[in-house]
């Protein structure tokens, strides 16, 4: 009896999810179907923006802020009366950061006849999922996947970023070391991530280039570990004075803290995913004198100013990571589309190369590859409690 | 006596309802911030958690009394109650065309649907076969196995490796990658054969961590963290198809390997090895003094097991066409593993079921996105506490003997 | 040899971190043989717990020292009321079930706990007030060992030795043992066994809790995901210690810390939990009980 | 060495330590073929760990066992020879294999297999499909398992289980669970048959029928049996010989008139534990 009362609830809800996920996934389709025809006849009523990226786990908290920024973008230009007279609507798909979850995501956008999308927050499932977009003709483009090889072995035309890469950044974070603080051994620490060890592998390199400084230690440490000392003795060990690592802030501020404990008070360099504050936070007065590659935001840059206005009234917070270079992502794509005067790949991708527009990040275009021309890394240092501008 | 019931559970659920909310009273009304010294109250998720865990509460006590009448009904009754459903599903008049229908549908879906619910569906159908094998090493022989996953990371980085390499084509890394993961089986299936229970459990978790681990830091092999992008789509005789085709021919050859998956399976269980493996796991001393091989059982066990991960490894790496070891950690041999037990241990329906329903729930609970992982995970408690042997127990075949020749 | 040394030190101090989680761990495992996949999400629990006394502590601008005896009162109280509702929601009622359940549903509590408290509080990393003080005389030597680190291989050595008092010498100790060795027979003479797994669970989220306020305050920060890669360390530390017993658990905590910290300091970082996971497999391989635990003969 | 003419079973000088503790020392017994000897003794006699010792669960500290196959077994062990195979530390699937099969003194049946399934799982030894037959069921490999089947229900037959064949063994009553141990120890084909208490837990009128069964088989399947029993009125009319154990000891050996005789015995066991 009781199996059966079980199993026939479940089966109920099971076909309940099918039908609901099935038929809510057919009705959008006539809908964008509909609206596909309608491009072809008149000016339809929508202009479906897709987001693609990590809006749940751990790594939400990067992915999140693209979501703003991409709704603040389609609120505005809405309030205009929209891009070709259609009204732009934000459509979200969440992927966790995982390359598997990212597909699914990129073909139901695919799926429901999405012809820009910005995401997606990491540069795994964005290498997961662009060969997918890349058959459907959708352009997409990236507020902060890095991954070096995205544009520059050029496999994918429909790919663009408003971010600079590892390697230009690795390379600026070691010519700050080299030029301006003048170090002679420098020891080489990475979170065995994509984004980490790019950036550590760039830095080495042109170290190695550089000749002046050595490469004393190149290490690797495991995420979410309670203790680092036996790196930081290495470090120490090793005659380094400067600490370069690649990898993001919890673990940054876990091994300053100790090297500091432990007295090893040298340079300690890192890169975007440690220029956030929760790094000054955690790390305390520890993270004094750190310092931090990030995108070049031009402080008095006027649509910036604004946009960070616009997400303290819509949201009632500051605007999270990589808010600037999302908002530019998602004003490059829609100011394409409104200079292509339609959705068509080609005169996107063309308008894309060709056309300046105004960002957060400054005057933009895309240059051959993809990336942003004029995009590129400042070095910042912590200075009571605050990220400043050093170079 | 009902009533009295009743207004029992309501009285238990009420105080369920306000020790959780005691329980719970820290982490979700206060919020603090240590740097600038300020507390923030939130009074009203404590509201929202007394009314929510009233209401599970009664649903619990609801629940539990229905399940221990059940068991109480099933101790004075002696022998298993037989649920209709099954009975109705073992009848092969209904089985049949049932599963014929199943097929039909199964064959017809990628015309009917989007190509992201052929994708999503491809997904499902990989952890059946997942499930599957693991379901041979876990639900079968008795082993517990938490690195499972490792083999499927043998499979995907098989085919990435020798694509990328020597631009070796899908039709041909199958194979090479089924074989390469029951070697891999065998490899890491002997010196774990001593072990038993809990610590073989600790130390196949290990392996998985080290094959993880290896994929990460062994950048000159394996590409380490950046993974392996541009991997090709299965082809056929030569012709590349584009995504949409592509995605339609994965999903009927994931289907074909179902199918045979099913059946080998499905046969398996009832053979010479089949029941060799069953009598490893409920005794393993009876088992070996009936003159069965223990040694050779675990290793084909192991085998069978991690030829199929890695086989789906193979698909996996061919589906998405990136891969890179963030997909190959623990919690995806965890999830490999509740299909196995939610599903029922033991039963290929229960896996088939299980992983339906651990694939595709979170996928259409996209809509309650954040909260999603919640529900994910007291599903799993909730099925386990009302239905520990899975939701579909596991039968064991019931033999007609030819009386004559008796 | 300094340099040895300092790996030494490092070592112990990672290791007690291990041990103390372990600890209750292995005290579940011993009592109900599960392997109580949410035990390093009680210990996450007990962190936040501290987190917050903290916070709001420190907000009305209480003494340091006092703030971190308070917020481990409350912590180890919560923890263990936490871990008595785990218990009676998600084991309880599958005592009896099939092996396997018991570890699905810890498996399951283990993600609802994780995003329960990702949703009530934050995704993100939150800073942890340092409440262990830098103690003067150990300034000279901070170099080897911090007060943090010398605080905790304390804490950790004599929770060893007091719960080891308690379950040698204490009524409910002895109770404990008669249920690990033969539940029914506990039972039959007349030993509360649904009691002796309560208070099992509530002093091993207890110690979960201890260690959780010491090594978050020890590391500085917090999220809801630390409790699955330490849940895991402990985990491995308890089975090469030779799980279910309690010098076991601290004994291999301390070796996974060396191994991991000579690893890390002679080879290289890289590598460390691979080495640390092959000294288990090879110590499980030679000793199949671990390093202090009782070859049991099966009975047949 | 003193070989009585066909002998199936002999154990020589066989001890057994655990650590400091001595679980069986010099025990010397013999089986002939065809006949029924009983092992009695107060519990803790070490009788049990006798039947560990010959049949490979544990490996004896000293001392040798020696079985001579009658069924004309072919070897696959070392210490192959025509007078005899060693089997101390071999392992308990080639001891069965061998043709020595044993029940348990606490019933270990495979719980959720069927009554049919646990006697299918006796002929796993004798027959040969692998992965591949399994799977593709081919002639060869559909005939073998027919076989089986039809082997297996004709044991059950004999046990008197025919009719619960497809119950699962853990919803059978005890007695029955204990005929069905027999069974499957039967459908390995063994030449001696084990018997750990097989009486334990029976009524009289089971036991009755259980000793003409036990005296059945081994006419039928020409077996000799060595049984532990503690059932006195069972073993004395069941049993060609008797060994009586005591500390790991044989106090005594002999008939059962002549062990009911001897006034070692009778201080021992029966005067102590008359009524075990």
């Amino acid at each position: 009896m009781k199996s059966r009362w079980f199993l026939t609830v479940l089966g109920v809800a099971m076909a309940g999810l099918m039908a609901v996920g099935c038929g809510g996934e057919k009705k959008e389709e006539k809908k964008a179907d509909a609206a596909a025809n309608a491009t072809a006849a008149a000016p339809a009523k929508k202009l479906v923006l897709g987001v693609a990226g990590a809006h749940s786990g751990d790594i939400a908290s990067y992915g999140l802020p693209t979501l703003n920024a991409a709704k603040l973008v389609a609120k505005e230009l809405n309030a205009k009366g929209g891009v070709n007279g259609m009204q732009v609507e934000v459509l979200a798909m969440d992927d966790q950061c995982k390359p598997e979850l990212a597909t699914n995501a990129a073909t139901k956008l695919v799926s429901e006849k999405v012809a820009i999308v910005v995401g997606h927050t990491c540069s795994g499932p964005t290498k997961a999922a662009l060969p997918i977009y890349k058959d459907a003709k959708v352009v997409v483009m990236s507020p902060s996947a890095t991954s070096t090889e995205l544009t520059q072995v050029g496999n994918y035309p429909n790919f663009f970023r408003t971010i600079s890469y590892d390697l230009i950044q690795g390379k600026a974070a070691a010519e700050f070391a080299m030029s301006e603080l003048k170090v002679k051994k420098v020891a080489i620490i990475h979170d065995k991530g994509d984004y980490g060890k790019g950036f550590a592998e760039s830095a080495q390199k042109t170290f190695a280039d550089g000749k002046t400084v050595t490469v004393a230690l190149f290490e690797g440490i495991t995420t979410g570990g309670v203790d680092y000392s036996a790196v930081v003795q290495k470090i120490k060990a090793s005659g380094a004075d400067c600490v370069l690592y690649g990898g993001y802030y919890p673990e940054a501020s876990k091994i300053i803290t100790q090297m500091h404990k432990k007295g090893v008070k040298i340079h300690f360099i890192s890169d975007d995913g440690v220029k956030d504050d929760t790094f000054i936070k955690t790390a305390g007065v520890d993270a004094e004198g750190a310092y931090a590659t990030g995108p070049q935001v031009l402080a008095d840059n006027e649509v910036f100013k604004k946009a960070a206005a616009d997400h303290e009234k819509e949201f009632g917070s500051k605007p999270g990571a990589f808010f600037p270079q999302a908002y530019a992502a998602a004003q490059a794509l829609l100011n394409a589309v409104a200079k292509a005067g339609s959705t068509d790949y080609d005169k996107v991708v063309a308008a894309l190369h060709s056309e300046l527009i105004e960002t957060p990040v400054g005057k933009i275009k895309f240059d051959a590859k993809g990336d942003a021309e004029g995009a590129s890394f400042s070095v910042y240092q912590v200075k009571n409690g605050k990220y400043e501008l050093v170079k | 006596m009902a009533v009295a019931n009743l207004l029992g559970n309501l009285k238990k659920s009420a105080i369920a309802a306000l020790w959780l909310a005691f329980l719970t009273l820290p982490v979700m009304v206060i919020r603090v911030d240590t740097v600038e010294k300020t507390v923030t109250w939130r009074w009203m998720h404590l509201a929202y958690m007394l009314v929510g865990s009233f209401v599970l509460a009664v649903a619990w006590h609801f629940l539990m009394d229905r399940r221990d009448r059940g068991a109480a009904n099933r101790d004075s009754g002696g022998g298993e109650t037989q649920s209709a459903l099954s009975l109705w599903l073992e009848n092969p008049s209904v089985m049949r065309p049932l599963m014929a229908f199943g097929l039909l549908v199964a064959v017809a879906f990628p015309w009917v649907f989007s190509m992201y619910q052929t994708n999503i569906l491809i997904s499902a159908l990989i952890y059946v076969v997942l499930g599957l094998g693991l379901n041979i090493t876990v639900g079968l022989a008795g082993l517990l196995d938490l690195g499972y996953v490792a083999f499927y990371a043998v499979g995907a980085y098989a085919y990435a490796l020798l694509n990328h390499h020597f631009q070796l084509g899908f039709w041909t890394v199958l194979p090479l990658g089924a074989i390469l993961g029951a070697f891999f089986g065998i490899l890491l299936g002997f010196p774990v054969l001593r072990l038993r229970g809990d610590y073989l459990a600790i130390v196949t978790l290990g392996f998985g961590q080290i094959v993880r681990l290896v994929l990460e830091n062994w950048s000159a092999f394996s590409n380490g963290p950046a993974g392996i992008s541009n991997i090709s789509r299965p082809g056929l005789f030569g012709v590349t198809y584009g995504v949409d085709q592509a995605t339609t021919y994965i999903y009927y050859i994931m289907l074909a390997l179902v199918v045979l998956t099913i059946f080998v399976t499905a046969r398996l269980k009832d053979s010479r090895i089949g029941r060799a493996w069953l009598a490893l796991r409920e005794d393993e001393i009876a088992c070996q003094a009936m003159g069965i091989d223990n040694t050779r059982a675990k290793l084909m066990a192991f085998a069978l097991g991690a030829t199929l991960a890695s086989l789906m490894g193979v698909v996996f790496a061919a589906k998405t066409t990136y891969i890179n070891p963030a997909s190959f950690t623990f919690m995806e041999s965890a999830m490999i593993l509740a299909i196995v037990v939610l599903g029922g241990m033991g039963s290929v329906l229960g896996v088939i079921l299980g992983a339906f329903l651990l694939i595709l729930l979170p996928e259409y609970m996209r809509a309650f996105s954040e909260y999603r992982m919640l529900i994910f995970g007291a599903t799993m408690i909730l099925v386990m506490v009302f239905r520990p042997q899975g939701l579909i127990r596991a039968k064991r075949k019931v033999y007609k003997i030819n009386t004559e020749a008796a | 040899m300094e340099y040895f040394l300092q790996l030494f030190l490092g070592g112990l101090s990672r290791g007690s971190i291990y041990a103390l989680i372990a600890l209750g761990y292995t005290m579940v495992y011993g009592i109900i043989e599960l392997i109580n996949f949410a035990h390093g999400e009680i210990y996450m629990i007990g962190a936040f717990m501290g987190l917050i006394v903290a916070g709001v502590l420190t907000a009305m601008g209480w003494p340091t020292l006092s703030i971190l005896v308070i917020a481990l009162i409350i912590a180890v109280l919560y923890s263990a009321a936490y871990g008595y509702t785990v218990e009676k929601i998600a084991y309880k009622p599958l005592r009896g079930a099939p092996r396997l359940a018991p570890l699905i549903s810890a498996i399951g509590m283990s993600i609802l706990l994780q995003n329960y408290v990702m949703l009530a509080q934050t995704p993100d990393f939150l800073p942890f007030p340092r409440l262990i003080p830098d103690l003067e005389f150990m300034g000279p030597y901070a170099n080897f060992l911090a007060t943090s680190d010398l605080f905790i291989i304390i804490t950790s050595i004599s929770v060893m030795v007091a719960l080891t008092m308690f379950i040698k010498f204490t009524r409910m100790g002895k109770a404990m043992r008669a249920t690990a060795q033969n539940r029914k027979m506990a039972m039959l003479v007349g030993v509360n066994v649904d009691q002796v797994i309560s208070v099992t669970f509530m002093v091993g989220s207890g110690l979960a809790a201890v260690g959780g306020v010491l090594i978050a305050s020890h590391i500085g920060q917090i999220n809801f995901a630390i409790g699955f890669l330490a849940g895991i360390k402990a985990f491995t530390a308890a089975v090469l210690g030779g799980i279910g017993s309690i010098p076991g658990a601290v004994l291999g905590g301390l070796v996974l810390g060396w191994t991991e910290s000579f690893a890390a300091g002679y080879i290289s970082s890289d590598y460390e939990d691979v080495f640390a996971f092959c000294l288990l497999v090879l110590i499980l391989i030679f000793r199949p009980a671990g390093l202090l635990g009782k070859q049991r003969s099966q009975k047949v | 060495m003193e070989q009585t003419q066909n002998a199936v079973l002999s154990v020589r000088n066989m001890s057994m330590n655990f650590g400091g503790l001595r679980a069986l020392s010099d025990v010397d017994v013999e089986v002939r073929s065809g006949e029924i000897v009983a092992l009695i003794g107060p519990n803790g006699a070490g009788k049990t760990t006798f039947f560990n010792c010959i049949t490979g669960i544990y490996t004896p500290s000293e001392g040798q066992v020696l079985a001579y196959p009658t069924n004309g077994r072919k070897m696959r062990a070392d210490g192959a020879r025509s007078d005899g195979v060693r089997i101390n530390g071999m392992r308990t699937n080639l001891v069965c294999e061998l043709g020595m099969a044993r029940t348990f003194q606490n019933i270990r049946l495979f719980p959720s297999m069927t009554a049919l399934e646990n006697v299918m799982i006796g002929r796993h030894c004798r027959t040969r499909a692998g992965i591949l037959g399994a799977v593709l069921r081919g002639p060869k490999a559909r005939r073998e398992e027919q076989e089986v089947v039809d082997r297996s229900y004709q044991l059950l037959k004999k046990v008197g289980l025919e009719k619960v064949a497809n119950e699962y063994s853990r919803n059978l009553p005890y007695g029955a669970q204990r005929r069905l141990e027999i069974a499957r120890a039967l459908a390995t084909e063994p030449f001696l048959l084990l018997l750990d208490e097989p009486a334990a837990g029976m009524n009289p009128q089971e036991t009755l029928e259980l000793k003409e069964m036990v005296i059945r088989i081994r006419e039928e399947f020409q077996v000799s049996v060595l049984l532990i029993e503690h059932d006195m009125k069972m073993v004395m009319s069941l049993s060609d010989r008797i060994y009586v154990m005591e500390y790991g000891r044989v106090i005594s050996t002999g008939t059962p008139a002549e062990v009911s005789a001897d006034p070692q015995v009778i201080r021992a066991y029966l005067g102590e534990e008359s009524d075990a």
